[in-house]
Formats: structure tokens, C-alpha cells, sequence
């Protein structure tokens, strides 16, 4: 887990947590349910320029991209072939349709674009941001502890598994193919359960003599968040959302 | 002799399925502005002494005595955690907020504070501390010696009248070792430290006991004995 | 396990989301404060096992475990699925915030299924043991591809045959993963049993010494 | 003088992001059959030493040779971790298998042997610990003691030409501090051992070093000093 896209100053990193994930929720619903391709290609324009906006260092935003660009390989593989209507083109007993093609090309920009706002504006925060502003936006008090809490304990947790994975290491253990290698790693996983299990008791009990009584709200409270500094780009962004949607309203009324 | 905040008498705590009492007969009293160490190996029931103090775990027998009462079910604890402040062996247990004022004004929101009253009172205390410009520092990215530090500094947030220290040097670097005597030395609030570090006890406490076999060798039956030791001086750390 | 983003159709995403909102808020409903602590901090070593990957020949898979999840969290499987898969998202992009509903019905309705199932039968001694184990880890990735491809055709008969490459790709995983929570399983029996249901103490551990 | 085990020369390792260097220029020679002490204290990169030793870290600078070949690269360190056993700080960092027979047979599964074969050699390392009858405890539920002994097991357990022992007497109990020094004494086995405690590395080494910002500091310069301490003689634990 790189920490390369937090903690920078940009016109994205200072808008308020709540604002950017509800702004990124719009954007990738918008984006998402688009009949046609001209909304998904606004958004990924929107999306380069958010990336760019929040100063990502490029080579980094690529190696995110990179799971889905596999997908997306692995889509193009199948769907230009399937679907009804026109073909294409005929390539032994397989044949291209243009039905397939499209859909390939429509779901291909939409996910890209969703990817790079969710990256512009979603990765820029700390988990913990993310939880209290999902809370601000409505969540539960007990879910965004919950959310708040794991994303506390992810680092500690990966710590001890690296002192057992490296403990396993020193002892000579190779990964492979084989029930040997399956078990060890098993064991590693069943002992950061126990462990992780253990530790919530402790954690529980710490809670409990500084004078925690079960409720979740004192942990979870609103945050104060600054709303003012990031207007211009908190309305640019609005404005952007609501002529995506103008633009797909206009779609569906035959108006394009 | 000073007023006695908190007495344990009788004390006998044996764990679910275990064969032995961790705790046996446990007599304890801990006075006004006393700082008491105790010097205790892992698996002796150090932590489980703490533990019954603050009525985490229930003894089988005997009584605790608290600020002048009897300690009593649930109820009664929680004034006893209210004023009794307890320092984690690890204080990735302890720590359990995201930012670090969030996490040392946790105690005082729930002793009734206000938000913005419990992060004064958090800016305070960490002051003192010299924790200056940590505030809005991630708990879980501090050093060791910070997150110690800060964790000193959610418990005296609540301004305990008694302080419970469990190993409070291990994994401290030598730096933070200092620091943290030099706060202990100025603090005026009675503690019971427990450690298996004797050089530290003797910096921070005035009267060192031992746990032995689940209770407290309280006599005085100390004696002075000399050692003669091979070491290179200056440099070298010089740990007895 | 998880469909990435600007895939699905709308009535696709929305009974994702209605479907997870209710699973989400009955284990919430489930868990007191201190079955809350426990569920974060599990659900926090989930999420870095989650990250082991084990050989597979020339290739490696990574670990989904919903199986091991559902035996240990039950119906807080939910919310720990819910909380992992938005935590991807944040810090890998491994799908997003519209798919969030669906892919947490997708991991977390087998897991608490195989858990209602299977979990009488796990503490068994000998075979059946063994076998309940194994179909743990193997039933819950089979029936998460069940529903992922279900996603994808209730989208559109376009996506028929990538429904069925998830099926059939992810027979390799069903395997891994059934003998890798067997291998889990048989620890926590032998090391830990208060993980697992039935054997499991109401509260926590208090003891951290001792042991 | 007795040949040369492992040396490192010019180790330099600084941590990312890190404003020094941990262990800067260091030179060290492990020659066969040598016991060896290095007094160090908390966060002086004692337990850095020990990963770049065994290729879990790589420094930057400076090479390590080992049984007369300079190590290179993962496969190179593979070979190194097949004869140099590291004895972890923390048992708990250290024992992942359900059983203490399965946790002693791992390495020497690990180093080709088969299952019944390696569990009859960690029978027989079992048995010359003393720990008779230890084979299905369940390693998880066994006290700080018993997990360090095991532990030892698990390191011995793969016939190692070197030990690497890190603060090996940490939270010890007395008892288990004198087997182990008794275990030490009559090993054959090259080993440096990292410690705080003075008379512990007294005992099981023959030449004590410090280990100061980042070198080992080995000149012979040392002196003989007196130390007067008062503590109850006999059941209390005694750490200097």
C-alpha cells in the first residue's frame, strides 16, 4: 500500500472528504448508467483532468489502471463476437458484430473513466477520511466504526504478518506449488486471526477504561469540514456533474 | 503516612480452566503521591493484577477499596477507571483512534467534556508532554517512542489521581527512555509500575516490590550487594 | 472477486445495493460494541490475508476466503465484506462506489450461506470434518461466480460468455480455496476454537496472558 | 585463530525515508566455534543487524561473505538461511504452527527432508532441550518460557552453523533464563548473541562488543567497574 497520492497539496486534496466522495458517487452513477458513449467520454476527459488536478504522479495512476486494462483485454476478447445485429466482419466461423463492438467500446470508457475520478478524488484520502465522510453522508455511526477501526488495525496486522511471513522465511520456506506451501501459509493467516481476535479484546478493554460506554457517536462525530478555500473547484465540479447528466437526459429524450 | 487511594486485600483470581490462581492472596495499598514498583517476569499475573484493579477481570475473592469505598459490580469501576489511569504494554492497543488528538480526546469526551473542551484539554496535555505539532498526526505512522508518548498522554488527559504503568520501556528507544523517566520524575501522581527493568523502577519509584507466586513480597528486606562488571566506559550503553 | 465499474445496468446495481443495504444492516443489527471491535480488527486481518498469494503452477491466485469470513463473522460478514471492498476500493481501485452493493452481495450471500450450512458440520471429527472444511472455502468462491455471473447475464445476454469464463475460470480458485480453509479451519479447531461458531465464547478473551 | 564463519564488511542500511543510517559502515567476524556478546541498547539497529545478516533486508552497502563465498541475491541468502539460525526478539513473531512437533519440523522440512524424517530430528532436539513430552502441546498456549525454548528448538532443529540470538532473555522467567544459559554454554555452535543484559551475555560469551550509532565498536578497551544496587536477594528477579 503506497502513500503516493496522499498528503499533497492540491486544489483535489484540500476540497472536504464528504464533497469529493459524493461528487465521485454522482459522477461514476452518471458515468455508469450512460446509454451512449458520449457522456463516458466527457467523464474520462473529466477524470484526466482531476488526475491532473490533484498532481498524481503519472507512472502510479498507470499501475492502478493496470488490473482493470487486463479486464478490459479480456472483454475485448469475448464481446465483440457476441450480440445480435449487423457483422462486421467475418474472421473463419467467428464473427464480429457491431452490437458487440459497441458495447466493448462503451464499457471500456466508462470504467475508465469511473477509475481515474475515483482516483482523483477518492484516493487522495485517508481510509479514515472515508469513513467520516461517508458518516457525514448518512452512514450508520456503527458501520463507519467499523470502517474507521479495520483500516486502523490494516497496518499493524500487515506488520505481524511480515515478522511471521519472514519467520517462515529464515526457517528456509519457499513458496510453491504444493500442501507444504498451502498449509504454512495457512497457518500464517490462521495466527493473524487468533491474533487480530486477541487484540480486539485489548483494544475493547482500552475503550472501556477511557470511558467508552458502547456508543459510537463520540467516535464518529461530525467533522468539521472547510468547506471555504475549495469553492471554485467544488462548483466546477458540480456544475461538470449536472451537464453530464443535462447531456444523458438529453440522450434519453432523443434530443442528441 | 499519606491517605490510602486504593487498597487490595485478599485478592485470588484464577482463570477459567486454569489449574492455579494467577492471583493468590493479594494484599496491595497504594497511598497519596507514592510511586511503587513492582518488579514482576512475564507469566507472573501482571497484567492480570491491573486487570482486576480496574475490574476488567473479577476476582474470586477479596476486596477492593477505592478513594475510600468498597469497589462494587460494574458501577462502582467505572468511577474506579475514571480515576485510576492504566498505561498498555502495547500501545497499538491503547491507541486506537486515527489522528492523535482524536485519540487523547476520547477519555475526556466521555468523562462529559464538550469537543471542543476535550480538544483544549487533549492540546494541553500533550504540551506537556513536549508533543508539540502532533495533533493531527496518524497514530498508527508514530515511532514506537511516540506512540508510548502519545499513549501517556491519553491517560493523563483524564487526569488520574493513580497511575498504572505496565513495562512501560519495552521496545523504547534510549531517547524516549529518558523522556518518559524525566515525566514520571515530575509527576506528583501516585503509580504502581510495573516492570522487569530494575534500573528503570529505581529512577522512577521509590519502594520496589516483587511479584512472586500471585502476590506481593512487601517486606523491607532489602539488601545491598555488589556486583563487579567487565565494560567499556563512555560509549557503550551502560544498562544494570 | 469483484465486476469492476460502468458494467452492469441499472436494475442490476440497484437490487445489488437494496440486497446489501439489508445484509449490511442485519449484521450490524447482530454485532454489540464489543462484537464490533472484534469484527473490525477480523475483518482487518481479512483484508491483509486477502493479499497472500499462493502458487498455482506457473501462475498464483490470490486468496477471496468469503468462506472463512462467514464461518468466523456469521451474518457480519455483511458489514467485514461491505468495509473490505470499500477499502479496496480506496486503496487499490479494485471496483468502486456503484458496484459496492453488488459485489458485497456477490462475496457476502455465499459466505453467510455456507456458514448456515456448513458450520454444524465443520467441528466434526474425521472425514466429514474434513470435507465440510474443504466445501466451506470451495462452495462459497463457487456460489460468489454463480451470482457474479448472474450480474452479468441479468445485464445482458452479451456478457453470456464471460459469465461462464468467471464459472470455469474460477474452478482452479474453488479448489486453492477449499484446501486452504481447511488447512485454517483445522488450525482454529486445534488452536483456537472460540473463532468458530458453536465452540465460540460469547465474549472475548479478556486474558492476554496465560494463555 | 579459527576460520573465519561469516564477515561483513562496510554494511550501510538506512531505512526508506529514514534521515540516517541505521547501521552505517559496520564491520563484523564471526569465526567458528566463537561466542560472541554485542551489548546493545533499544533502537540501535540490533535487530536490523540481524535481518541484513539473513537477506530480509538488503543494505546499502557494503558485502556480507558467508562460508567463504561473498552472498548474492535471494538465491544467495537462501543458503545462508539453511546454516545461520536467528532466534527472534518475540517467541510469538516466531511459532505459527498448531503443534510444537509441526513448528520444530518445519525447517527441516523446508531443507528437503521428509515428513516422518523430520519429525523424528525434531524429537531428538526436542528431547535435548528437556522438553520431553512438549510434542502436540498446542504452541500457541504455551507461556512465555516454554514459546522461547521452542523457539530455540525450531532454530537448533536445523543443524545451524551460526546462531543469531536477539534479546533472547526478554521477559524471561528465571527459571527458563538459567536453562537457556546452561543450553548455550554447552552448544558448540558459533553464536552472537544482541543484548541489554550485561550478565546474561557474561555467561554465554566469551568476548563482549557494543554495538554504538551504527558500528560495532571492538577495540579491547575495557574496564573493570563496581556497581552497588540494593535489592532483595533470592526470589526477585534479578536483571542488570
Amino acid at each position: 500500500m503506497s502513500d503516493d497520492f496522499l498528503d499533497k497539496d492540491s486544489p483535489i486534496h484540500r476540497m472536504a472528504p464528504s464533497v469529493r466522495v459524493a461528487l465521485a458517487f454522482v459522477f461514476s452513477l452518471v458515468t455508469a448508467l450512460a446509454t451512449t458513449i458520449l457522456v463516458p467520454l466527457a467523464a474520462l476527459v473529466l477524470g484526466g483532468i482531476f488526475v491532473g488536478m490533484a498532481r498524481l504522479p503519472v507512472m502510479a495512476v498507470a499501475r492502478r489502471l493496470l488490473p482493470l486494462i487486463l479486464f478490459l483485454f479480456f472483454l475485448w476478447v469475448v464481446l465483440p463476437f457476441t450480440g445480435e445485429g449487423a457483422i462486421l466482419y467475418v474472421w473463419g466461423p467467428l464473427c464480429v458484430k457491431a452490437s458487440g463492438v459497441a458495447l466493448a467500446v462503451l464499457v471500456s470508457l466508462k470504467s475508465l473513466a469511473i477509475l481515474l475520478i475515483l482516483i482523483a478524488l477518492i484516493s487522495t484520502m485517508h481510509t479514515f477520511d472515508l469513513g467520516y465522510a461517508l458518516s457525514a453522508l448518512g452512514m450508520p455511526e456503527k458501520l463507519t466504526f467499523l470502517i474507521v477501526m479495520s483500516a486502523r488495525y490494516i497496518s499493524v496486522i500487515e506488520r505481524e504478518y511480515k515478522k511471521l511471513r519472514n519467520a517462515a522465511k529464515i526457517r528456509g520456506f519457499q513458496s510453491n506449488t504444493s500442501l507444504h506451501a498451502y498449509r504454512t501459509f495457512a497457518h500464517l493467516a490462521a495466527m493473524l486471526l487468533v491474533r487480530s481476535h486477541l487484540r480486539a479484546g485489548r483494544v475493547y478493554n482500552a475503550m472501556v477504561l477511557r470511558g467508552f460506554d458502547g456508543r459510537f457517536d463520540s467516535m464518529v462525530g461530525p467533522r468539521s469540514e472547510a468547506l471555504s478555500g475549495c469553492l471554485p473547484q467544488t462548483m466546477g465540479m458540480v456544475i461538470s456533474v449536472m451537464a453530464l447528466l443535462g447531456v444523458e437526459v438529453a440522450v434519453r429524450l432523443g434530443m442528441i | 503516612m499519606a491517605d490510602a487511594l486504593m487498597t487490595l486485600s485478599g485478592l485470588t483470581y484464577r482463570y477459567p480452566g486454569g489449574s492455579e490462581p494467577v492471583i493468590r492472596g493479594l494484599d496491595l495499598t497504594i497511598h497519596e503521591g507514592e510511586a511503587m514498583g513492582l518488579i514482576a517476569p512475564n507469566g507472573s499475573g501482571k497484567t492480570t493484577l491491573f486487570h482486576l484493579i480496574m475490574g476488567l477481570l473479577k476476582p474470586q475473592t477479596g476486596v477492593i477499596t477505592a478513594f475510600g469505598q468498597e469497589v462494587r459490580g460494574e458501577k462502582g469501576f467505572r468511577e474506579v477507571r475514571r480515576r485510576v489511569g492504566l498505561l498498555f504494554q502495547d500501545a497499538d492497543d491503547q491507541l486506537f483512534s486515527p489522528t492523535v488528538i482524536e485519540d487523547v480526546a476520547f477519555g475526556p469526551m466521555n468523562l462529559g467534556m464538550g469537543r471542543d473542551e476535550a480538544r483544549e484539554k487533549a492540546r494541553e496535555v500533550l504540551a506537556t508532554l513536549g508533543l508539540f505539532g502532533y495533533e493531527d498526526r496518524i497514530t498508527f505512522r508514530l515511532s514506537g517512542g511516540e506512540k508510548r508518548m502519545v499513549s501517556l498522554a491519553t491517560v493523563l488527559a483524564m487526569e488520574p489521581d493513580v497511575l498504572l504503568l505496565d513495562e512501560p520501556t519495552t521496545g523504547l528507544d534510549r531517547e524516549t527512555g529518558k523522556r518518559l523517566i524525566s515525566v514520571l520524575r515530575d509527576s506528583p501522581v501516585a503509580r504502581l509500575v510495573i516492570s522487569h527493568d530494575f534500573d528503570f523502577l529505581e529512577q522512577v519509584t521509590t519502594g520496589i516490590y516483587s511479584l512472586v507466586r500471585g502476590t506481593v513480597v512487601m517486606d523491607d528486606g532489602l539488601h545491598l550487594h555488589q556486583h563487579a562488571h567487565v565494560h567499556r566506559h563512555g560509549e557503550s550503553v551502560h544498562h544494570h | 472477486m469483484h465486476i469492476s465499474e460502468g458494467v452492469l445496468s441499472a436494475p442490476v446495481l440497484l437490487a445489488g445495493a437494496v440486497v446489501a443495504a439489508g445484509g449490511v444492516g442485519y449484521g450490524l443489527k447482530r454485532l454489540d460494541a464489543e462484537g464490533t471491535v472484534s469484527a473490525a480488527l477480523v475483518t482487518a486481518a481479512f483484508f491483509v490475508a486477502s493479499l497472500i498469494h499462493l502458487n498455482l503452477g506457473p501462475a498464483s491466485v490470490h486468496l477471496v476466503l468469503n468462506g472463512l469470513v462467514g464461518l468466523v463473522l456469521g451474518w457480519a460478514a455483511f458489514p467485514a465484506i461491505f468495509t473490505g471492498l470499500l477499502l479496496q476500493a480506496l486503496l487499490f481501485q479494485y471496483g468502486g462506489l456503484t458496484t459496492l452493493g453488488v459485489n458485497t452481495v456477490v462475496m457476502a450471500a455465499p459466505a453467510v450461506g455456507v456458514s448456515l450450512l456448513l458450520s454444524p458440520w465443520v467441528g466434526r471429527k474425521g472425514r466429514v470434518g474434513l470435507i465440510a472444511s474443504f466445501g466451506c472455502g470451495f462452495f462459497a468462491v463457487f456460489f460468489s461466480s454463480l451470482l457474479l455471473a448472474a450480474a452479468l447475464i441479468c445485464t445482458g445476454e452479451n456478457f453470456k460468455v464471460i459469465a461462464w469464463a468467471a464459472i470455469v475460470g474460477n474452478f482452479p480458485v474453488m479448489v486453492v480455496e477449499g484446501i486452504f480453509t481447511g488447512f485454517v479451519i483445522s488450525f482454529l479447531l486445534r488452536v483456537y476454537p472460540e473463532l468458530l461458531p458453536g465452540l465460540r465464547s460469547h465474549e472475548i478473551r479478556r486474558d492476554t496472558e496465560g494463555v
